[in-house]
């Protein structure tokens, strides 16, 4: 095609590959980079969470003389929760404000529509919420946790505390469908029985039948991937029919410091969920986290693992570059194996191969006060293992 | 205005009246066109020309919601069924296609049973693809229509019964992840009929070829619109039961008018796929199907420009706004159909009529035909009822 | 008791009626006559309040009432029977006579049972949604449904139309006795001039929304009336 | 503003014959024969059995007190009550048929309250009139020409200063002369007539009168009326209903003489308008 | 069997839920024809103002019976609001109705969003609230029978004033012909905004029933629109009895369809059936039919 100019911007692009990479600006003493977060619709709930952190991961560069010298300047996007805007506004952060490197999305399908777009275009994503794993893409990196840090440590948790009927509660979309067929894999391999699998629509609100199933079904545990609104209903319906912490715990995997105001502490307290980070996590880094996200958000405001794992995922990319001494794609890719940073959770490592992080798992129980406090950990930290190559009884599953 | 205007501006013949205005409407679509096809693409980067495409494709379901809802009366709140069909049709082919002759999608790969469901089988042929596009959104409407229509289910029934079928496919295309890939929808498509969609010489194809479809079918409402069709359909729906007894059958008047609305949501979906790279349920559900009324109440919605006008108005504006401020974008969103719909119900095409007399000589571009006098470009009410709500001085 | 004056109606940018003058006398029965098309509906629904005047007055017993809605003319003995046997067809006929009625208490209860002796085919109907009724039956309740509001001032819009013209008869004797008996004006829109005239103290006849003929007296102007349309 | 033109003159009879010598027109004889009709809503006999045959070139009147079940046999006929019985027009049984067949069928009808498409021209009304027997290929095509019939039917009742008028600012009796009008080109060879002079002046009707009877010489023409005047003027023959029955048929004269109908119908006492 | 009952109660349960959102609808589509799109924005509001009552009343039962009465004037000043605002003027285009007050609904939820903050907010329920009671050897949750209740006593007050009182026959008739009610003396805009209010009203109501249920958000009321209309649009518009029967129907075919099937086919299966229903009852459970050609 013809050569164009977008306004603003200058040199033109014939073929694909290379138009990101030539289009960054690097020779001023600032790079853009973008932060794609849904601001509105109904995933602004938890996205907005996830921006406050970038944003303050962004200032604490920034102040701290930047990435390379350069201070950052950020790009923001909102991405409406529709993984059609999702897509347009990655295209228009690589390819309209050439950004070096892109941090956002939430959603499974967010970040399925914008792949296609980082890796024709080949720039850089970083996506910091846990994921239904199957992935890797060279253009993206994936900081929060894959199935096998979470899911399947959840369910060694429950088979180590001798749980063997164990029934599946989740939203019916990709990742706990997919979440549950790991699970389904795993007990059948480890002698548990699953007595129930209940998919509810996003946004259902009705848990009766569901519920009245659990109760019937005579599970021990409950393994629950509900996702947002959906887990409020479900655990008020819960309470309401005599079920109990005691005898069938609830091991949530959506659920973070966030949203247990929301649920209502009288509703959970006492259940489990799965992650790899907590607000309480004991840590000096997490402590300077914890006190500046407060000082600049509010004392109220909590702190959770998407919102750490976005943090993360800067300081990740800073790492990557500096290794690399460069904003180019290619070199921050081959640079990305190995790099380290203490993160309030701890320690965590980028695997060069997949993109992951290795990640130490956590099972938390929710407090009275609504924080949730590490019940029980992974040994050391997991390595990220998305196609679950690793482990026996998965084969067949991808 | 008044009868004697309008006859005396006519001047009575009807067969007479059409050269001046002939003349007027083809200046409009020469202008269009060069809009469409000269000047946008020399002016707007990749990226901008990328967005166009898609608004053309938006454009063309409020083409045919313009003809449904504003010249027909069915307020159909469930276009994103027959946008999502298109789209879906042209998405399982192209992953196919990707897949290559006997190949299995990846995401078939990752969350079904690594193979493929009959019933996608036959996409795997452009030919079948092309064709089903357009006939997939019509067998349902027309099955839909012929149902309700000659029960004479209509008004609020109908469009509230379009909302719960919105509601209904999208949970349906959920629930149904491993052959329709659940809520992360179809994307990651490489090529479209064989064209690399990475190029971009291929994706300025895919726009022109949007906005020749978004012409022709302009073109195509217009015929219908100014057809003996056209005026049935006023007739339909002002006075159903009596458009009976002159020997027609209103049901089958409004499935025409009605599958021809959804043919274009299809082919728009259709196109939006290759264009956009993902069709997921959150592109059918019932918010962007009254998503897709908000350009067409605003642009005007008995008009023939109006909904397009308006579609892509606010395609735009949405795009351009919310990169600027997100959630104001939402009371803009909200207050400007509070606004337009209240207080100026035949949308911004209204204001045509006012600015048309004192610029009278100059090519009319959103050109309303004159079988809509300004009285009809406006709500379907009957005349009691617009004039005395209208302006009394 | 109700007078018109100057009134001009319109809608949208139509003009229909153009300061038309009339009035109506305390107990007297003023005729408005004139073709179709002629604007006689336009200006009873002026009268009553549901198309805006223009320009012009509208006076009810003295009272300026121009600006005033048409609920709040009812209220003020205004009561209107409009063309086309008009009726809440989902109320049943009882209900549709309890609406007016209610609120006004005992006398709300008297004036009903007047109007049901007057049309006595309605006691057996009380009970059916007045949609389900014949064209004339639900003429007859609208006629019902005004005179129980307790008027004044009575405007009826052909109000015989579709009605048998044995209880056209009693309707004209209807009219002529409650005038008689006081109190009760009547502003009336009717087709036959002979009905019309029979009953009316004064008449005008509207052409294109303008007065060109009116005058006093009833029968006895019947020529004058039929030359001015053009018979 | 705008005065609205008013129609000078109204109707012009000598039209319609070039109307009614339409290709619709191929000299049939029609007659309608309703044979034991009977309508019931819940519970309610509304028609209990009646018999009725109309034969062209009679313009008949169907009179009866408020509640008779005269609009309730129109509907009957015409597919919008459900009832018992037989109506055959044209040697065609018409009870059970969808209304767009009865339509079809050859059967038009006008309602108690007009029904006209308000926003469209008085043209396009007429046009669409006569149009349910085109077929589909030229519906979508626009009307290049104003049909020859449909310029007979404006002439015919008047409207043509109105043509382009949207139809719902017409007035009630103007709006008549459109069904009418609408009628005519619909190539109808029964017409059902609801009060279609309801509303207009003396002279009005009359003009209405006297189309109708040169309709009723080559179609065959029911009316329902009120107005007496109007019927002893126009009817060659009547039939009384009561309470759902046939009372009494004949001519104009025989069912005024006739006590029962002057009992439950014109009413005694008073002398007759 | 345990299951069959527990499952007649979830049916009745969701039906009595569905019933106190549409019973609202009921009035302002039902009965007025305008066709509310914000109706699940007032139950939002609903939902929030017991949120809000409860962090000013500490006893959580005491804060739900005063929620409820200020749930309902709040709902029905939004409603009057609107009404006197915008719906007035647009009582001759029902349809347009649906587009305006989709405006205004986005509006009401990003509001929402603005004062209380995206995340969810907690209303907890009173201590005698909790738990479940033993009916028929079978435990069944309080809230539920509380909002059956709750639902019962609104539709029954609401039949009541409809069927019989003045206020009714005033709502019906402006309905049906607002000119004919202007010109019967009845001040039609008194009517409507009385109707809209108490319409709005109940929606509020609705709103504070349903914390005892689910998630208090500002998307609220957008799980339970489309449902309550078809809800109205099944039982017939404008009878208060088909609502009724259609709430507690389609309850118990939802819980039916979700307990053989999934949640998701439950939902897509409920609206097959009631197109297949309106085939038979075109104007729905109950209809009245009128001779009018319209
Ligand atoms: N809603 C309307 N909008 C525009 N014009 C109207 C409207 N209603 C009536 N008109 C016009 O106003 C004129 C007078 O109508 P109106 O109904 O007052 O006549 P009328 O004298 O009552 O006739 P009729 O005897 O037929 O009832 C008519 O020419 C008609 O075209
Ligand atoms: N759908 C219905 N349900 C119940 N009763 C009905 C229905 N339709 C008509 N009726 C009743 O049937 C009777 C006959 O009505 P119809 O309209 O045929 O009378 P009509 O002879 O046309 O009277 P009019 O001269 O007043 O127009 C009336 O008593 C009416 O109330
Ligand atoms: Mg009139
Ligand atoms: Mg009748």
């Amino acid at each position: 095609g013809g050569a164009r100019t977008d306004a603003g911007s200058s040199g033109g692009s014939t073929s694909s590959g290379d138009a990101a990479a030539s289009c960054v600006d690097t020779s001023g003493d600032s790079v853009k980079i973008g932060f794609l977060n849904s601001l509105s619709g109904t995933m602004a709930i938890s996205e907005q969470t996830v921006r406050d952190a970038l944003d303050l991961a962004a200032e604490e560069i920034n102040a701290d003389g930047g990435v390379l010298g350069k201070q950052l300047e950020v790009v923001g996007e909102d991405g409406a929760s529709e993984p059609t805007v999702f897509a347009e506004k990655a295209e228009k952060l690589v390819s309209s404000d050439c950004v070096a490197a892109v941090f956002g999305g939430w959603t499974s399908s967010s970040r399925k529509a914008m792949l296609p777009v980082f890796e024709s275009k080949d720039a850089l994503l970083f996506y910091p919420v846990q994921y239904e794993g199957l992935e890797a893409s060279p253009n993206i990196f994936y900081t929060g946790a894959t199935t096998n840090q979470q899911i399947v440590p959840g369910m060694d948790y429950l088979k180590e505390q001798g749980k063997t009927k164990v029934f599946l509660v989740g939203s019916d979309y990709v990742f706990p469908r997919t979440a549950n067929k790991i699970i389904n894999a795993y007990a059948e391999a480890n002698g548990i029985e699953i007595v129930g699998e209940e998919y509810a629509p996003l946004g259902h609100t009705d848990f009766s039948t569901i519920v009245n199933k659990l109760k019937a079904s005579g599970a021990d545990a409950v393994f629950n991937t509900l996702n947002g609104d959906s887990n409020v209903a479900f655990f008020k319906e819960y309470k309401n029919v005599g079920l109990g912490v005691d005898t069938t715990p609830v091991v949530s995997v959506s659920i973070a410091e966030e949203e247990v105001g929301g649920i209502g502490v009288e509703n959970i307290e006492g259940q489990l969920t799965a992650w790899n980070y907590y607000q309480t996590v004991e840590s000096p880094a997490n402590t300077t986290f914890v006190e500046a996200f407060k000082a600049k958000y509010g004392e109220d405001r909590v702190t959770s693992d998407p919102m750490e794992a976005a943090y993360t995922s800067l300081y990740l990319w800073k790492g990557m570059v500096e290794k690399a001494e460069s904003f180019d794609v290619a070199a921050v890719q081959d640079a990305a194996d190995g790099v380290t940073f203490e993160a309030p959770e701890g320690t965590v490592t980028v695997n060069g191969e997949n993109h992951h992080i290795a990640k130490t798992a956590l099972i938390g129980k929710i407090g009275a006060d609504g924080l949730i406090y590490t019940e029980w950990s992974s040994d050391e930290a997991i390595e990220p293992d998305p196609f679950l190559e690793g482990y026996d009884w998965a084969e067949g599953l991808s | 205005m008044s009868p004697a205007g309008t006859a005396e501006r006519r001047g009575g013949a009807v067969g007479r009246l059409l050269t001046g205005e002939r003349v007027r409407t083809l200046a409009g679509f020469a202008v269009a066109a060069v809009a469409l096809f000269g000047v946008a693409p020399a002016l707007l980067s990749d990226f901008r020309l990328g967005l166009l495409a898609k608004f053309c494709c938006l454009a063309m379901v409020a083409v045919g919601i313009g003809l449904a809802w504003g010249r027909g009366g069915m307020l159909t709140l469930g276009q994103g069924v027959y946008f999502g069909l298109g789209g879906y049709l042209m998405a399982m082919h192209l992953k196919l296609a990707d897949a290559g002759p006997g190949g299995v999608p990846d995401f078939m790969l990752l969350y079904g049973d690594g193979t493929v469901p009959g019933w996608w089988e036959p996409l795997r042929s452009p030919v079948v693809t092309v064709v089903a596009i357009v006939l997939v959104p019509v067998a349902l409407a027309s099955a839909l229509g012929f149902a309700v229509f000659t029960r004479r289910v209509r008004g609020a029934y109908f469009a509230i019964l379009s909302q719960a079928l919105a509601a209904a496919f999208a949970i349906l295309l959920v629930g149904q992840q491993k052959v329709t890939g659940g809520t992360n929808g179809l994307n990651g498509f490489r090529s479209f009929f064989g064209y690399d969609l990475a190029d971009p010489v291929n994706k300025e194809m895919l726009y022109l070829i949007a906005a020749g479809t978004l012409l022709a079918m302009v073109a195509i409402v217009r015929l219908l619109m100014r057809s003996r069709f056209g005026e049935l359909l006023v007739a339909v729906r002002d006075q159903e039961n009596r458009v009976r007894f002159l020997g027609y059958d209103p049901a089958a008047v409004k499935v025409v008018a009605y599958a021809v609305a959804a043919a274009f949501a299809g082919i728009g979906g259709a196109l939006f796929v290759p264009i956009v790279g993902i069709i997921s349920p959150a592109d059918v559900g019932v918010v962007p199907s009254i998503g897709f009324l908000v350009g067409v109440a605003i642009g005007g919605r008995a008009t023939l420009l109006g909904p397009v006008l308006g579609a892509l108005a606010v395609s735009w504006a949405q795009t351009s706004l919310s990169e600027q401020f997100p959630s104001f974008w939402t009371y803009f969103q909200g207050a400007l159909f509070i606004v337009v719909v209240a207080f100026l119900p035949g949308g911004l095409a209204s204001l045509g009529g006012v600015r048309r007399r004192w610029r009278a000589g100059r090519a009319e571009r959103d050109d309303v035909p004159d079988e809509v006098p300004a009285r009809a470009a406006q709500a379907p009410t009957t005349p009691s009822e617009t004039v005395t709500s209208g302006s009394t001085p | 008791m109700l007078e018109l004056e100057g009134v001009h109606v319109g809608y949208g940018r139509t003009s229909v009626v153009h300061g038309v003058d009339v009035r109506v006398p305390d107990g007297g029965i003023a005729a408005v006559m004139g073709h179709n098309g002629a604007g006689k509906t336009t200006l009873l629904r002026a009268a009553v309040g549901l198309l805006p005047v223009r320009a012009g007055t509208v006076r009810l017993a003295g009272e300026d009432v121009t600006r005033l809605r048409p609920h709040e003319r009812v209220r003020r003995g205004l009561a209107y029977v409009p063309q086309g046997q008009q009726s809440f067809g989902q109320l049943t006929a009882r209900e549709n006579l309890q609406l007016v009625a209610d609120g006004q208490g005992a006398a709300g209860g008297r004036r009903t049972d007047e109007a049901l002796d007057l049309f006595p085919a309605l006691r057996g109907l009380l009970g059916r949604r007045a949609g389900l009724l014949s064209g004339g039956q639900r003429q007859q309740l609208a006629i019902a449904r005004a005179l129980i509001t307790g008027p004044r001032v009575l405007v009826l819009d052909e109000p015989t139309e579709g009605i048998q013209p044995s209880v056209v008869a009693e309707i004209e004797d209807a009219v002529l006795a409650l005038t008689a008996a006081g109190g009760l004006a009547v502003l009336l829109v009717e087709q036959h001039v002979g009905f019309a005239l029979g009953a009316a103290s004064h008449f005008a006849v509207l052409e294109s929304g303008r007065v060109v003929a009116s005058g006093e007296g009833g029968i006895e102007q019947e020529a004058q009336v039929r030359a001015a349309m053009a018979l | 503003m705008t005065d609205i033109p008013q129609p000078e003159q109204v109707l012009d009879p000598d039209a319609l014959e070039q109307v009614l010598a339409g290709p619709g027109d191929r000299f049939r004889h029609d007659y309608l024969e309703v044979r034991g009709l009977r309508v019931e809503f819940d519970g309610f006999v509304a028609v209990d059995g009646v018999d009725l045959t109309v034969t062209q070139g009679d313009l008949r009147f169907l009179i009866g007190p408020n509640g008779a079940g005269k609009t309730t046999i129109v509907d009957a006929i015409t597919g919008l009550a459900r009832a018992s019985g037989s109506v055959r027009f044209g040697g065609v049984e018409l009870l059970g048929k969808a209304s767009h067949r009865v339509a079809r069928a050859g059967v038009g009808r006008t309602f108690q309250t007009a029904s006209v498409f308000d926003e469209l021209s008085v043209l396009q009304n007429l046009d669409i009139a006569a149009g349910s027997r085109r077929k589909a290929r030229t519906l979508l095509r626009r009307r290049s020409a104003v049909p020859e019939v449909v310029e007979q039917a404006l002439e015919t009742v008047g409207l043509t200063a109105l043509r382009d008028a949207p139809a719902g600012v017409l007035a009630h009796g103007q709006k008549q002369w459109l069904e009418i009008g609408m009628l005519l080109v619909q190539d109808s060879r029964l017409l059902l007539l609801d009060e279609p002079v309801a509303g207009m002046s003396h002279a009005e009707r009359e003009q209405t009168g006297l189309l109708l009877q040169r309709i009723g010489a080559q179609r065959t023409v029911v009316v329902v009326e009120h107005d007496m005047e109007f019927l002893r003027s126009f009817a060659s023959s009547v039939t009384v209903l009561h309470q759902g029955r046939v009372l009494s048929e004949g001519t104009v004269a025989q069912v005024q003489a006739d006590p029962r109908v002057v009992e439950v119908y014109l009413g005694s006492g008073r002398k007759e308008r | 069997m345990d299951a069959l009952f527990s499952q007649l109660f979830a049916g009745l349960s969701l039906g009595s839920v569905l019933l106190l959102a549409a019973l609202g609808l009921a009035l302002t589509f039902g009965q007025m024809g305008v066709i509310n799109m914000a109706h699940g924005e007032f139950m939002m509001a609903g939902a929030y103002t017991a949120y809000v009552v409860q962090s000013l009343i500490a006893d959580a039962g005491v804060s739900l019976l005063v929620s409820l009465v200020v749930g309902f004037l709040v709902g029905g000043l939004l409603g009057l609001v609107l009404e006197v605002t915008l719906v007035s003027r647009m009582y001759r285009r029902p349809l347009d109705t649906l587009l305006v007050t989709w405006g205004v609904a986005l509006v009401l939820q990003q509001a929402a969003r603005d004062i209380f903050g995206a995340p969810n907010v907690d209303v907890r329920a009173p201590a005698w609230l909790s738990g479940a009671v033993e009916l028929f050897g079978l435990g069944v949750p309080r809230t539920r029978l509380f909002i059956l209740l709750v639902a019962v006593v609104c539709v029954t007050a609401l039949a009541l004033v409809l069927k019989l009182t003045p206020l009714g026959r005033r709502i019906r008739a402006t309905v049906q012909n607002r000119d004919l009610a202007e010109t019967s003396g009845i001040s039609t805009r008194a009517t409507d905004r009385l109707t809209f209010f108490v319409g709005s009203g109940i929606a509020g109501v609705a709103g504070v029933a349903l914390t005892l249920l689910g998630s208090i958000g500002p998307t609220l009321g957008t799980a339970y629109i489309v449902d309550a209309f078809l809800v109205v649009v099944a039982g017939g518009i404008g009878q208060l009895k088909g609502t009724v029967i259609a709430a507690f129907s389609l309850g118990l075919l939802q819980a039916t369809f979700e307990y053989s099937t999934t949640a998701s086919i439950a939902k897509v299966l409920l609206f097959v059936v009631i197109v297949a229903f309106l085939q038979v009852r075109p104007q729905g459970l109950v209809s009245l039919r009128t001779r009018s050609l319209a």
